[in-house]
């Protein structure tokens, strides 16, 4: 079991209801940990319903959803960035 | 070379002529300078305003990666971006880069690929308001789509 | 569309920066705006000054010939060209045009097509003042070759 | 014959050394009255010389050398631009 800092952005941190929260957990890979807090409660059922229109930041640098949770500190959820 | 590398991410309005000129001086010996400002539009007085959210730290740390990138793919003399973040008023300027060059080929590339990079790769999230309430702006197939350009070379 | 035109050419100095501020608030609404701005090299020292001789009547017609090209072909919401002409010290704006646009790809794309024509269309010519003596700029045949990729659209 | 105003601009005007003048002339083109101005003065064959590096308008619109004069009252010479 490892613990992580968990942040979400934009809409996806609406539908959750808060913009940080501390998580411990096994799971292996970002998929695993999506598919674990989705199970919790139906607000992160809907933030993760669609992953296409997720991505996903570790330690704050762009990954995938099949990256390895391993050492990794900072996992980030938000939609696709609309800057500039 | 040693190019000048400004990168500013802050909720303090700014005067983009103003950051233009500073930046021209401070690379003095470019001979082109290329700006880009992207402002809050009022769509036809539909919007009354805009709010940035973005990710601190790792904010910075695209943007940096991203002009270091420029500034490797092309012989410039300096690159300034400024975002801002939080609440915007129509009209308001939401952002800048700016890039100088000995040549103007260069300035014009490198500053079309920061701002392609900035728009889909920097943590920043737009939500818009007007009369029938917020929503945040959706990310545009084109923007993505632009990115394919500066693969190739 | 009701887009602003501004053509200047003159031989007094101009602040680019004052100059983008006030085009900005010009065409209030439009999104992107992008700049470029020609400044005097001092080539390491080793330039003194610049001198632009230019063709009184046909540059005025020329370079508006140029911004309506580039009205007609992309979505803009304004169009700037400043040149000044006469003795210019190095570090001065030699010239800059300005370019509003709803969407960034308008307004990058015609300030690339104004400056690559500005620079071989316009009748205007350099003369550079330095240690050795003064000389006349040659045209680049990078410049002229700039043109070709207008002519595909 | 007709009458124009010849001028010429950068290193064409320091050559000839003068920014303009008035011309009577019967030549049909540009190219014909270059080869009259040629013909009067060492000064006009050396800025005339190398036609690839001359560049000419008629009433302030670019042209080729080829092209007739008539109905014109303005033509310049000058070496190709370089502004911007």
């Amino acid at each position: 079991m490892t613990t992580l800092d968990v942040l979400y952005f934009a809409w996806v941190r609406e539908r959750i209801g808060l913009p940080r929260e501390r998580v411990t957990t096994a799971a292996p890979t970002v998929a695993a940990l999506v598919d674990e807090l989705s199970a919790r409660e139906p607000r992160y059922a809907a933030a993760f319903a669609d992953r296409r229109a997720l991505r996903v930041a570790l330690d704050q640098d762009l990954a995938d959803f099949d990256a390895p949770l391993a050492g990794v500190r900072e996992v980030a959820f938000f939609p696709p960035m609309t800057g500039g | 070379m040693g190019a000048v590398l400004d990168v500013r991410v802050q909720a303090a309005p700014f005067d983009p002529g103003a950051e233009a000129n500073a930046f021209a001086a401070a690379v003095q010996g470019a001979g082109a300078l290329v700006t880009f400002t992207g402002l809050v539009r009022d769509e036809g007085g539909q919007l009354t305003g805009m709010e940035i959210e973005h990710y601190p730290g790792m904010t910075e740390r695209a943007i940096a990666a991203i002009a270091g990138q420029a500034r490797d793919r092309w012989r410039l003399a300096g690159v300034l971006v400024i975002h801002r973040f939080g609440p915007l008023a129509p009209g308001a300027a939401i952002m800048m880069v700016a890039t100088a060059a000995p040549h103007r080929a260069d300035a014009f590339a490198a500053a079309e690929f920061l701002m392609d990079y900035l728009k889909s790769r920097a943590p920043f999230w737009k939500k818009e308001s007007g009369a029938a309430g917020a929503a945040w702006v959706e990310a545009k197939a084109a923007d993505e789509a632009a990115l394919d350009r500066w693969r190739r070379g």
